[in-house]
């Protein structure tokens, strides 16, 4: 049934890039960012998936040839991932205040002083 | 002996800048005319410059009206030294038919150090050539002071 | 653990990351009151700043004997957990030539700029913030290019691509600024993902995130997956080096920043995403010998090359031009390295290295520009010769060498570069490489134009009445730009000492793999090649310079002896206008030609490209987006078919 | 020592003497002379005398030399000097027969490099004059810079390759190789792929001096000699014999790259021939294309540059890339 995740995943990276390329408020290109990033955590997690694993918590002596547990780097990495995602909302959050004050609007189409 | 170099290269090499301080046209075709195959004083060494920075001789032609009297001055001041003003035609002698108009500062010598004036209204080419032959001569004599 | 052992050599490239991020902690520890003293607002964190940076420095330069010329690769495992079951399980640190090599450039460019920065952001706000998110970015740039670790690879991107957003939004009074940073975070964080992606996808396939590892597993083992990775793992380094389609953000993002920041955005995080690209092709991947690969790398590069200088030519503002120049410059290094030949390598790692130094150096005089002035708008400046003199100059040094004027630096870079390209081309009997040479020279004169444009609205030209009364920049800015000035023109004239020293080393390691691997201690099957760095042409820039000054010293003395500027007396009447411009005898105006006035002949032939590039560089931050999402689906497509 | 010393004499006369200072000096000047006299013939006028250049550079020598108020005077009185030294030293590079005063320094790529040095020293003196008129004219010459680098960059490549493969070395970008390949199978010229490389570099002759019809950057009629409009005096003489000189330089370039073979080994005979060849260049690309043309408007001449002859060049690499 992983494959589902897999399905997902895909899903949700490829609606997160079509929410960043179609929609003109900077609140909702931020929300595709996540959206992608959510994407991107679900693949990562579900790589280190192993059907019927248990946590990768154990002592020393828990330790046998038997164990069988899901692959704990995936889920360190998605950790950092998660981590990294919340301050890239973070700071695009406090830019967006900040460009709200400036231009008076979140339209990106009028966020163009910048162009050729 | 450099001087010396210096001395003849400066007659055989004056370069002109024209300037035209109103004048009805008539003498600065003539000057054109000088150019051309037929009297040719490029074999002179004359050549007109396109700045004043690079003319060893002014030529003024018109009768200075007012409207051009300090174009004329501060062009003329960015001639360098050697150099050499040629009035030309009657106009900057004399303001010719123009003289006593409101608008007209002729004699360009009330304000300015002529050297040469070309009589003529307007002169022929043969009297130009041989204004500009005296002017070089001029040229050469202020050069030598320097 | 005793002090002998702490000094070896070894621990110094973890060092060099740690002084760094321990010099944020400690700026940030030393709270946020401004200090009393105007000439440096920020106080001792601006020390610190200096001293980590110069202690990185320092620290990387001593390992030039062990590694460039002892041809060592030092492998670190952090807290000696190595391998285990044949599998890498610590964090590792891998230093060879090619990372040390770029290590190198970040250090001297961060040190620069951290000069620069203490008089620069006097009359900034915040400035003790600054300075955490100034050694951020530096720890972040060094360690991605120290690592030895795919996922730390990405967790320093992370780093970095966040202190350079901040640090671009910095100034968030300044025109764009926080536009710009809006624009690259969104696209940034695009890419970052893109890495993530790629790491995992690798990880999946081969349970391990150590970069040696990696190498030695993914050759002989693709698989579609593998490609997909390759795929996102090159559009997220792409990002980071602002390669063509990226570049836009690279313009918005340099021009916005504060000129120091500027500085290592073009010069250090540049080099940061053409290092990812370099490990990527070369080593990970080692597809370099196919020729699709080559074909994509020297394309983009040349496509880079030339789209970004003539966007340069159509800019009306310093910096921008600058940025746009600067990934111009990284296309000539990606096509060199694309080339795939050792001489390629060599020539495109010694363009990065000038890139940094005159990219940063030309940044800074923008920056100084700014500082005095309070705009890099090219149509309001001009005449600031007379009053920035020593600016002046050292700006003249960077754009010669950007523009490929011998002898100084960018040239010898350049003239490799042509000749790599000309001697693959023919080695192949492939058109396609010497139509990337064409393109190469050609865009140098392209390049100079630019400047030239620069120069005459910036530096010469008429001086504004409203900048009467600019003075010079303070010395601690003439210093630092000093110092790389001095570096420009030292790389430039004695290029066999910087080749042999740094390039050479550098791209030798890069055909090397095989002894990337077995220094972490995995069995490579790769052959370390020879490699010949021959080449055809000649150019000893010395002799050149030698034979210049005496002739030049001859014309020098003959016209001193001359009288060359006699000045006489005038004859009396209007001496105040003899010294006036020529206006056809008009009183003397203001009048600059601008630089968007320049160059017109060029552009009118090339109008409808240009009204082209100008549409499609639209400024909306869902067309660069919707750029990265297409290219990221080409380079998946042209993956599967191609490798 | 004695021989170090006589070594660093006989490299300090090629410098001041020959081919450099001193030659140039007067081959250029004579260039310039020979010019203005076949213009002016071809114009059925009698003409200036052929030593006219040098009377205007003595003249222009005693002349007072004004530096502009609104001038940056160190760059604008430095820029002549800095030029005329670096074409006097691309002179040395470019090999006469087999003979060059200093082989294995620089390269043709180097050469075209080293080329834009006395255009861009003139074009920053024009820039510190702070005059309009020079702001319009340096950007006209960067205009025909840009221009003529195209062609001349194909060219160069196709040279390159022919004598590459001629040598079996695939590429050849050193001047002195090329000469010697010259001196023992003949000339450039008689290869089929040269011919139409030569006649693009032919035309970009022209373009590169600033000669009609390229002179849009210091068009005296229109823009008050362009870039030339604040120099006067010692300044614009040393300026007006970098232009006589970069005539010699191109074509003795032109000579030297399609012409090489032809010589005795003897310099001095050499030297004759090169010059003579020289004025045959000047005389059909400059002076004949001067008096039968009237002056192009620059972005004319970009685009003459970019399709006529760049196409010319490209057709001669195509034919030198498939061995012609």
């Amino acid at each position: 049934m992983i494959q589902f995740n897999y399905i997902a995943a895909f899903f949700l990276i490829c609606l997160g890039f079509y929410t960043i390329v179609t929609k003109y408020n900077l609140v909702k290109t931020v929300i595709g960012m996540s959206v992608m990033d959510y994407g991107v955590n679900l693949l990562i997690i579900s790589i280190g998936y192993t059907p019927g694993g248990t946590a990768p918590i154990f002592t020393a002596g828990e330790l046998t040839q038997a164990s069988y547990f899901v692959d704990p780097i995936p889920q360190a990495l998605t950790l950092t991932s998660i981590v990294i995602g919340a301050c890239v909302t973070a700071m695009s959050m406090s830019l967006i205040i900040r460009l709200h004050e400036s231009y008076g609007t979140l339209d990106t189409r009028e966020i163009r002083r910048l162009r050729g | 002996m450099f001087k010396k170099l210096i001395e003849e290269s400066t007659a055989k090499s004056p370069w002109l800048f024209h300037i035209n301080s109103g004048s009805c046209n008539g003498c600065d075709i003539e000057l054109v005319a000088v150019l051309t195959p037929r009297y040719d004083v490029e074999r002179l060494g004359f050549k007109l410059a396109g700045s004043p920075r690079q003319a060893d001789i002014v030529v003024v032609t018109g009768p200075v009206t007012k409207q051009s009297l300090n174009r004329v001055l501060s062009a003329i001041s960015q001639v360098p030294e050697p150099r050499c003003i040629v009035t030309m035609g009657s106009c900057p002698q004399s303001g010719n038919v123009f003289k006593g108009s409101y608008s007209v500062c002729a004699p360009l010598s009330q304000y300015v150090h002529v050297d040469v004036d070309i009589a003529g209204c307007a002169p022929k080419p043969e009297a130009i050539i041989d204004g500009l032959a005296k002017a070089t001569e001029i040229l050469k004599e202020k050069r030598g002071r320097m | 653990m005793n002090f002998t052992n702490m000094m070896d050599y070894h621990h110094f490239p973890i060092y060099a990351v740690m002084v760094l991020f321990l010099g944020a902690f400690v700026t940030m520890v030393c709270g946020t009151r401004p200090s009393k003293n105007p000439n440096n607002p920020a106080g001792l964190r601006a020390w610190i700043a200096l001293c980590a940076t110069g202690v990185s420095l320092l620290l990387l330069v001593l390992l030039i004997k062990p590694v460039m010329l002892g041809g060592e690769t030092i492998a670190y495992w952090m807290g000696s957990r190595g391998i285990a079951g044949g599998y890498a399980i610590g964090i590792a640190l891998e230093v060879d030539a090619l990372s040390l090599f770029f290590a190198l450039l970040i250090a001297t460019a961060v040190f620069v700029s951290a000069i620069y920065s203490i008089r620069y952001m006097v009359h900034d706000d915040c400035v003790p913030q600054y300075y955490v998110l100034y050694c951020l970015l530096a720890g972040g740039v060094l360690g991605l290019v120290l690592s030895g670790d795919i996922f730390n690879m990405f967790v320093m991107v992370e780093i970095l691509t966040f202190a350079a957003v901040a640090l671009t939004a910095f100034r968030t009074r300044v025109y764009g600024a926080l536009e710009a940073a809006f624009k690259y975070l969104v696209v940034g964080c695009m890419g970052s993902s893109a890495i993530l992606t790629g790491v995992i996808l690798l990880y999946a396939q081969y349970h391990t995130l150590n970069l040696a590892q990696l190498a030695s597993l993914i050759p002989g083992s693709m698989n579609n997956a593998t490609k997909l990775a390759f795929a996102f793992l090159y559009i997220g380094f792409s990002t980071k080096a602002f390669i063509v389609p990226f570049h836009p953000l690279a313009a918005d993002a340099h021009g916005a920043a504060p000129a120091s920041i500027s500085v290592l955005i073009s010069g250090v995080l540049t080099k940061s995403g053409i290092y990812g690209i370099i490990r990527l092709t070369w080593f990970l991947f080692q597809t370099m010998e196919l020729g699709a690969m080559q074909f994509m790398l020297v394309f983009i590069g040349s496509v880079s090359m030339f789209v970004c200088v003539t966007m340069a030519l159509a800019q009306h503002d310093f910096k921008r031009l600058l940025a746009y120049h600067s990934i111009s410059q990284i296309g000539y290094v990606l096509t060199a390295v694309g080339l795939s030949t050792a001489l390629g390598v060599s020539a495109g790692l010694y363009h990065a290295m000038n890139h940094t130094l005159f990219k940063g150096l030309l940044f800074l005089a923008a920056g100084a520009v700014l500082h005095e002035t309070g705009t890099t708008d090219l149509g309001k400046l001009g005449g600031l010769s007379k009053k920035m003199p020593h600016t002046t100059v050292l700006f003249l040094i960077g754009a010669f060498s950007i523009s490929g004027v011998p002898p100084f630096n960018g040239f010898a870079s350049k003239w490799l570069i042509y000749q790599a390209a000309y001697q693959r081309a023919v080695e192949t009997n492939n058109i396609g490489f010497l139509a990337a040479a064409v393109v190469a020279l050609v865009t140098s004169t392209l390049t100079l134009a630019s400047f030239v444009k620069v120069t005459q609205s910036v530096f010469f030209g008429q001086l504004p009445p409203e900048y009467e009364n600019v003075k010079e920049v303070p010395f601690g800015m003439r210093l630092a730009m000093g110092i790389l000035a001095v570096l420009c023109v030292l790389t430039g004239i004695f290029p066999n000492t910087v080749m042999s020293v740094l390039t050479e080393p550098a791209a030798r390691a890069v055909a090397s793999v095989g002894e990337y691997i077995m220094a972490m201690g995995f069995k490579a099957t790769v052959p370390t090649p020879e490699v010949s760095f021959a080449h055809v042409g000649v150019w000893t820039p010395v002799n050149w310079l030698l034979i210049l000054c005496i002739a030049l010293l001859a014309l020098t003395v003959a016209a001193l002896a001359g009288r060359y500027d006699q000045v006489s007396a005038s004859q009396g009447e209007n001496v105040e206008t003899k010294y006036q411009l020529f206006y056809g005898g008009e009183q003397n105006v203001y009048s600059q030609v601008g630089g968007g006035d320049l160059f017109w002949g060029f552009k009118h032939n090339w109008r409808h490209y240009f009204d082209f590039m100008h549409d499609l560089h639209s400024g909306v931050v869902n067309d660069y987006a919707l750029w990265a999402v297409v290219a990221l689906a080409l380079a998946i497509m042209y993956m599967m078919i191609a490798l | 020592m004695t021989s170090i010393f006589l070594t660093g004499l006989q490299y300090l006369g090629c410098i001041l003497i020959f081919p450099g200072f001193l030659f140039c000096f007067f081959c250029g000047l004579l260039l310039t002379g020979i010019d203005r006299k076949l213009v002016a013939r071809m114009q059925k006028r009698v003409g200036p005398p052929i030593l006219q250049p040098f009377y205007d550079f003595f003249k222009l020598l005693g002349k007072e030399t004004i530096v502009p108020a609104a001038a940056s005077r160190t760059t604008f009185l430095l820029a002549p000097l800095v030029g005329l030294a670096a074409l006097v030293v691309i002179q040395l590079f470019i090999p006469i027969y087999g003979f060059s005063a200093f082989s294995g320094m620089a390269d043709i790529i180097v050469i075209l490099y080293l080329l834009l040095i006395p255009a861009l020293a003139a074009i920053l003196g024009a820039a510190a004059s702070g005059s309009p008129y020079a702001g319009v004219g340096l950007s006209r010459e960067m205009v025909t810079i840009i221009s003529c680098e195209l062609p001349l960059v194909l060219v160069l490549l196709a040279v390159a390759k022919v004598v590459g493969n001629a040598l079996g070395t695939g590429l050849c970008f050193s001047m002195t190789e090329i000469a010697r390949y010259q001196v023992e199978n003949g000339s450039l010229i008689t290869k089929l792929s040269m011919i139409p490389a030569a006649v693009a570099f032919a035309m970009v002759i022209p373009g590169e001096t600033g000669s009609h019809p390229f002179d849009t950057a210091e068009a005296e009629t229109e823009i008050c000699e362009g870039m030339h409009a604040e120099y006067s005096g010692a300044p614009l003489a040393v300026f007006k014999l970098s232009h006589a000189v970069k005539i010699l330089t191109l074509t003795s370039l032109f000579v030297a790259l399609f012409f090489g073979g032809i010589g005795t080994g003897i310099i001095a005979v050499d030297g004759v021939i090169v010059f003579a060849l020289c004025v045959i260049a000047t005389a059909l690309f400059i002076s004949f294309v001067h008096a039968v043309t009237a002056r192009l408007k620059i972005e004319q001449v970009f685009k003459y540059y970019w399709t006529a002859v760049s196409g010319l060049a490209l057709v001669s690499l195509v034919l030198a890339w498939y061995g012609l």
